[in-house]
């Protein structure tokens, strides 16, 4: 409790950056429920690809060694672009391929709910153990880019430019999907569909084309994610997307799953509270925080803050 | 269109009753002597490198077959997806630790707490909830089976991360030893519970209970308006699954001597889930083929094992995507339980 | 005859803002067959999935037997004696004719889990009667040579008189009907209506949805008919066949739209 | 109709000779006339540990069987994952393998106690390179006691644990100190050790203690962090193993964090330093381990040439081990019983010049050791031990 009181704008700072990975990654889960009405599970391994993508670029495609030199003025900055673009892309073809893997047969089989969901349970180990093997299961440093220098105490919270960085570019980021789906062509196919599949059929929208950009979409936040993640916390594991995974489909769920709005103020609301949580009860019990939080919220208040029923009747 | 499943079925339906019989106490007979089979040199084949071949049956081959047993009650006939199936394994095999190394009850008499717990446990999680739909219970059941992982590996007082050790092997049983030099009696009384889980699910198919649960998987609204209690028959579901993976886990604290948290992560779960899906999901012979098979093989072929997980995660992707029933599907055409004949009163 | 057996007063629904039904009165009385008709999207269904309490209403009161009906389980509706069957046929696919009869008829069963396990005298006894009174019922509707087939494997008009056979599976006195003569030819329109004049005289009580205005005109004994979710007639067939609300309702439509 | 089943069953048969197959040929190999057991974690997410440990027994049986010909000794693989769970499905089967004479390992605490009782029952002599929990040599805890078969090199935890907490408020004038540990059977158990002597310790304040996530399936420690910082601590003692160590050393000095890090021979890794990179400089290290480099540059480059990579944790140790078994064979004694005598009876000359003799539950007679180091220049450089 103590360190709650003293220490609060620094947990409120950290929170935030926490929430703000978790508003992307939750992107993921909530553009895909938006159009399938099913949870992409394989997303938290879509974020740890994403996560690895940025290692491999800037450790060796760059030839950035572990502790290697800071980067200053342009280097630093084409680097940081090469890696954020470069963890969305691989991001985004991997949750494509999921797609194309795990859902996209089945949807034309037109199986029961619970076959699309084994399958990507499948998919997300194939990924996570593959990543593990290659690793032989050991965590991965990311070399330090961006030299992790403190800009300012303001309130006792020390500001830090990495975590800065993500407090700024990740809510830019998400407003431009917002725009992007309200305001494109593709966008409002996106909306079509989720909205209903069988009219947006008969309007021309081809469903598979725009389930696989729904994919490449959620792929790319979630991508995008896993670079800043890497930035702030500089190191990876195979299985580091269990938790995070859950963390932020429980924010989904929390703002409202399948709502864009819902995924902004769920993920920060989540990072605030499991930041609060650890700093009183202990960090060992983050992870049940968030359960808690999870089946609180999908008891008492199951379509979320923002609302779309998760319970919808089909009659 | 036929399968194997069904094929089986017409011979079975085919056969009188004194063949029937026979072929059931053979089938007991060749699975109770399977320990033996390391043995001799036709069949030592089944032998596994490293780890003891009459262990493994009990543990992991014999426990995964009793535990996909259970979580198929809950998957394959209600069709509601637990991925934390394993928290009621740890309930079963902490209730075996605790009460076996602070009581004086033995495994015997601490059986029936652990189950009862475990099912105490599913209906604890599975009021709140089993109203939400399949992909919200997943990821619910996958919390809870975290949960009670975590909790366990944060209490001190059970031993932490450390587990608990030394806990008792049970008294002896008509004659038969327990014991860790006598791995055999786990199998048989491991191969006893597969037996009675196998005589409760085909029991409870055929009846009322078997048709809600047949019906609330295939279309729960509908179930519901026809006037089934589908929350209860759900709930009925849920705990009669935990029962068995309670049972499960008391045995195997009891054999293993040994417990820690580790032996209960979310892997688990997902193993458990690979061998309902792989042999065929709701089919119990699927289940008990899958089980054997995904619990054995890395045993067996120990460079599996180190891409045991990778393997299960192909599993699941290739028989969802090929052959979503599984590789014994469940059956295709029922006959109804009594015909107009049997009606007519002939056999009575 | 005139007594009631479903009441609907003031009921009204809204759909975040959309008004779906609006003050809706009307009532069936016992043993009758009252067809509700009306323009797509008037609200027809949403009446059905009121009553069996898919939805609940916004304001207003279904009275049952003379007992409000209102936030009842669904299941508990069903047991009280209503059952429906489904635009979109509901039958679990992967059970046989006679099963999806069977766990209908379960409604009323007392045998309970362990009763089942344990296969005790009075189990046995209930499943014995169980499938004795699914097989009169499939014989009643007349597709008792298809039940042990699997329902999805049914031939279309077999799938639809088996949802009614269902419905009557769950002992209800009321059935709700929903459009169950959708997709059928004019001569299986013809035998569907002699079945529901038949169930009629069995002693249940019909309400109807259906399109299909000379289906309608034969067997209703009275039609209601909704439009933008209001009631605007409620007659004798003849009657409501020359009301001029109701035809302007259906204008542009063809009368015998399916 | 007919053809599906008869798909299945061709796939059924298919699958089953293969299985076949390949056990066959799994099964074949070269035969040895003795076989010694290296048991730890080879697979799993610690299989980091077990590879080091390993590759030193590999070099030590490499050496042995290129100097004796004719009297090759075999090594057979016992991965436990390095979990007690793990080790409760291989033990039997190791322990009924009479094949097997000695064992290496277990490596882990978890892991050793789960083994216990298959091997005590098999009567089967094991020398731990790396188990250093306290009761698996203490008698008087019998579920944990893993004598008269049970032998460790390192010295114990509760030897370790006050060691670390000396080293790490040595020289400061008025400690501040945070404990954490990673959840794990050996960080909580050294957590406790440490947290004792601290509070015995005149003139220390212990600010408080954390766990961070030991699955290290989350890289966040933030909150912990503001717990250290809310505490005004300047000395922080680290209980785990190094992988999570690396990243919480990062964050913390990332955070501003300018105090002592200490941390125990989970840390005492050359991964640590890869990991943490500079954040790592400065950090002071126990272990009970010493370090492969120190006996000299020409075996170190024969290791490296034999196994093809450099000594790694506990090298020194398993190589030890090792030929403290190979030793015994080589005085005739080839049964589990002869080589237990053996081991009781003798004494046996360290890699680092040092006298090995066990005492009877177990540890390593006389006082035992603990080296302290410091991380300079991006190496862990030995500051010798902590009396």
């Amino acid at each position: 409790m103590h360190t709650l009181i003293s220490q609060f704008w620094q947990l409120t700072f950290s929170g935030a950056v926490q929430g703000f990975i978790y508003v992307l990654i939750s992107l993921g889960y909530t553009m895909v429920y938006g159009v399938l009405r099913m949870i992409n599970f394989a997303n938290s391994e879509i974020f740890m690809v994403g996560t690895f993508a940025t290692v491999v670029i800037t450790r060796d495609l760059l030839g950035h060694p572990a502790n290697g030199p800071d980067l200053h003025g342009a280097t630093l900055i084409f680097t940081m672009l090469l890696c954020l673009l470069g963890s969305m892309l691989v991001s985004g073809l991997v949750a494509m391929l999921v797609e194309l893997l795990a859902y996209r047969r089945l949807r034309s089989l037109g199986t029961n709910r619970l076959a699309p969901l084994i399958s990507a349970i499948g998919m997300s180990i194939i990924l996570s153990e593959s990543v593990s093997l290659l690793t032989e299961g050991r965590a991965v440093p990311d070399p330090e880019v961006l030299h992790k220098s403190s800009l300012a105490t303001i309130l006792g919270a020390n500001i830090r430019i990495d975590q800065l960085l993500v407090v700024i570019v990740a809510p830019i980021m998400f407003f431009s999907l917002q725009r992007f789906v309200n305001h494109t062509r593709l966008g409002k196919g996106i909306r079509a569909v989720s909205m209903n599949e069988e009219t947006a059929k008969l309007m021309g929208i081809n469903i598979n084309r725009v389930i696989s950009i729904t994919f490449l979409i959620g792929g790319l936040m979630t991508g995008a994610s896993a670079f800043f993640f890497e930035t702030v916390y500089e190191a990876t594991k195979f299985n580091i997307g269990f938790n995070i995974g859950i963390a932020a489909f429980t924010a989904a769920v929390l703002g409202g799953i399948g709502n864009i709005r819902g995924a902004f103020v769920g993920g920060l609301a989540l990072g605030l509270l499991e930041t609060y949580a650890s700093a009183v009860l202990g960090s060992q019990w983050k992870a049940i925080t968030v359960f808690i939080v999870l089946i609180v919220v999908l008891l008492f208040r199951p379509n979320g803050l923002f609302g779309e029923a998760v319970q919808q009747t089909r009659v | 269109m036929s399968n194997l499943r069904d094929q089986g079925a017409e011979f079975w339906a085919k056969w009188d009753r004194p063949r029937r019989v026979t072929f059931v106490i053979a089938s007991i007979a060749v699975a109770a002597s399977l320990p033996f089979a390391g043995n001799f040199s036709i069949t030592n084949i089944l032998n596994t490198p490293i780890s003891s071949y009459q262990d493994v049956l009990v543990y992991p081959v014999g426990m995964f077959v009793l535990m996909a047993l259970g979580l198929n009650i809950v998957v394959g006939k209600s069709g509601m997806l637990d991925l934390g199936y394993v928290a009621f394994f740890a309930i079963g095999a902490y209730s075996m630790a605790i009460l076996g190394t602070h009581t004086h009850l033995n495994m015997w008499e601490i059986f029936p707490i652990g189950i009862a717990l475990a099912m105490f446990a599913g209906v604890l999680l599975g009021i709140p909830t089993l109203r939400l739909r399949g992909d919200y219970l997943a990821i619910v059941t996958m919390g809870f089976g975290e949960i009670v992982r975590i909790t366990a590996l944060n209490t001190q007082k059970i031993g932490g991360p450390n587990g608990i050790a030394n806990i008792p092997s049970p008294p002896s049983l008509f004659g038969l030893k327990f014991n860790i030099s006598h791995p055999n009696s786990f199998f048989w009384v491991v191969l006893v519970l597969i037996l009675l889980t196998i005589w409760m699910i085909r029991r409870l198919s055929i009846r009322r209970p078997g048709r809600a649960w047949e019906a609330i998987r295939q279309d729960e609204d509908a179930a519901e308006l026809m006037g089934v209690p589908t929350l209860k028959y759900k709930i009925w579901s849920f705990v009669l699954g935990a029962g068995v993976g309670g049972a499960a886990g008391v045995v195997y604290a009891s054999k293993a001597i040994f417990i820690s948290p580790d032996a209960f992560t979310f892997n688990i779960s997902v193993l458990i889930l690979s061998c309902v899906v792989f042999g065929g999901i709701g089919n119990i012979w699927g289940v008990v083929l899958g089980g054997v098979f995904l619990a054995y093989l890395p045993e067996r072929i120990r460079f599996i094992s180190n891409a045991r997980q990778l393997v299960f995660g192909i599993v699941l992707v290739l028989v969802m995507n090929f052959r979503p029933d599984g590789i014994l599907p469940r059956k295709k055409r029922e006959k109804a339980l009594l015909t107009k004949d049997d009606l007519g009163g002939k056999n009575d | 005859m005139t007594e009631k057996i479903l009441e609907l007063k003031n009921l009204t629904k809204n759909f975040g803002g959309v008004v779906a039904l609006n003050d809706v009165n009307l009532h069936v009385n016992k043993q009758e067959i009252l067809a509700l008709i009306g323009p797509n999207g008037a609200g027809k269904t949403t009446v059905f999935n009121m009553i069996t309490g898919v939805y609940q209403p916004t304001s207003g009161e279904i009275i049952f037997n003379n007992k409000s009906i209102v936030g009842k389980k669904r299941f508990e509706i069903t047991k009280g004696g209503i059952a429906r069957t489904f635009q979109n046929i509901r039958l679990w696919g992967d059970m046989t004719a006679l099963e999806n009869v069977l766990t209908a008829t379960d409604v009323h069963s007392k045998s309970g889990l362990v009763g089942s396990l344990f296969g005790s005298i009075r189990s046995r006894k209930t499943e014995k009667e169980a499938t004795v009174k699914a097989h009169e019922i499939l014989e009643f509707i007349g597709i008792d040579e298809y039940g042990d087939r699997l329902a999805k494997n049914l031939p279309y008009g077999v799938q639809r008189r088996l949802e009614i056979a269902r419905a009557m599976g769950t002992g209800a006195e009321l059935l709700l009907l929903d459009e169950p003569a959708a997709g059928f030819n004019p001569a299986e329109k013809v035998e569907l209506g002699n079945t529901i004049k038949k169930i009629r005289d069995a002693g249940y009580t019909v309400l109807l949805i259906e399109h299909d205005m000379s289906l309608i005109m034969g067997i209703s004994d009275r039609v209601a008919v909704l439009d933008f979710g209001v009631k605007i007639a409620d007659d004798l067939p003849s009657v409501v066949q020359n009301d001029s609300k109701v035809i302007e309702a259906y204008l542009g439509v063809p009368t015998d739209a399916s | 109709m007919k053809l599906t089943s008869k798909k299945a069953i061709g796939a059924i048969a298919v699958v089953i000779v293969a299985i076949v197959a390949v056990s066959l040929v799994a099964t074949k190999g070269t035969s040895y006339s003795y076989y010694i057991a290296y048991q730890g974690p080879l697979t799993g997410d610690n299989k980091q540990t077990g590879l080091d440990e390993i590759a030193g027994v590999k070099y030590a049986l490499a050496k042995y069987n290129e100097a004796h010909p004719k009297a090759q000794i075999g090594l057979k693989q016992v991965d436990d994952q390095g979990s007690g769970t793990g080790a409760s499905v291989v033990a039997p089967g190791t322990a009924k393998d009479k094949s097997i004479i000695a064992i290496v390992g277990p490596a882990f605490s978890g892991a050793s106690i789960a083994s216990f009782p298959y091997y005590r029952a098999a009567a089967l002599p094991m020398i731990s390179p790396s188990a250093t929990k306290v009761t698996l040599t203490d008698p008087a805890v019998k579920s944990d006691f893993g004598g008269p078969y049970f032998h460790r090199i390192p010295s114990k935890d509760d030897k370790q644990g006050p060691s670390l907490a000396h080293l790490a408020i040595k020289g400061i004038k008025s400690p501040v100190v945070y404990s954490v540990n990673d959840q794990s059977s050996y960080g909580v158990g050294l957590d406790g050790f440490v947290q004792s002597t601290l509070k015995a310790t005149p003139g220390v304040k212990v600010a408080g203690d954390d766990t961070v996530d030991g699955a290290n399936t989350t890289l966040d420690f933030s909150a912990t962090i503001s717990k250290i910082k809310a505490g005004n601590a300047n000395v922080v003692i680290y209980s785990g193993y190094y992988a999570q160590a690396a990243g919480f050393v990062k964050q913390l000095r990332n955070a501003g964090y300018k105090g002592v890090f200490a941390s125990g021979d989970g840390t005492y890794d050359p991964g640590f330093i890869t990991d943490a990179g500079t954040a790592a400089e400065g950090a002071l290290l126990t272990a009970s381990s010493a370090v492969f480099q120190d006996a000299g540059a020409t075996i170190t480059a024969d290791f490296t040439k034999v196994i093809g990579s450099a000594p790694g944790t506990y090298a020194v140790e398993d190589y030890d081990a090792t030929n403290i078994l190979l030793n015994c064979i080589d005085q005739g004694s080839t049964t589990r019983d002869a080589i237990q005598t053996c081991i009781n009876k003798g004494s046996f000359k360290g890699l680092m010049g040092n006298t090995i003799s066990f005492d009877a539950n177990g540890d390593v007679a006389g006082t035992g050791f603990i080296n302290s180091f410091v991380v300079t220049g991006g190496a862990i450089k030995s500051t010798g031990q902590i009396k």
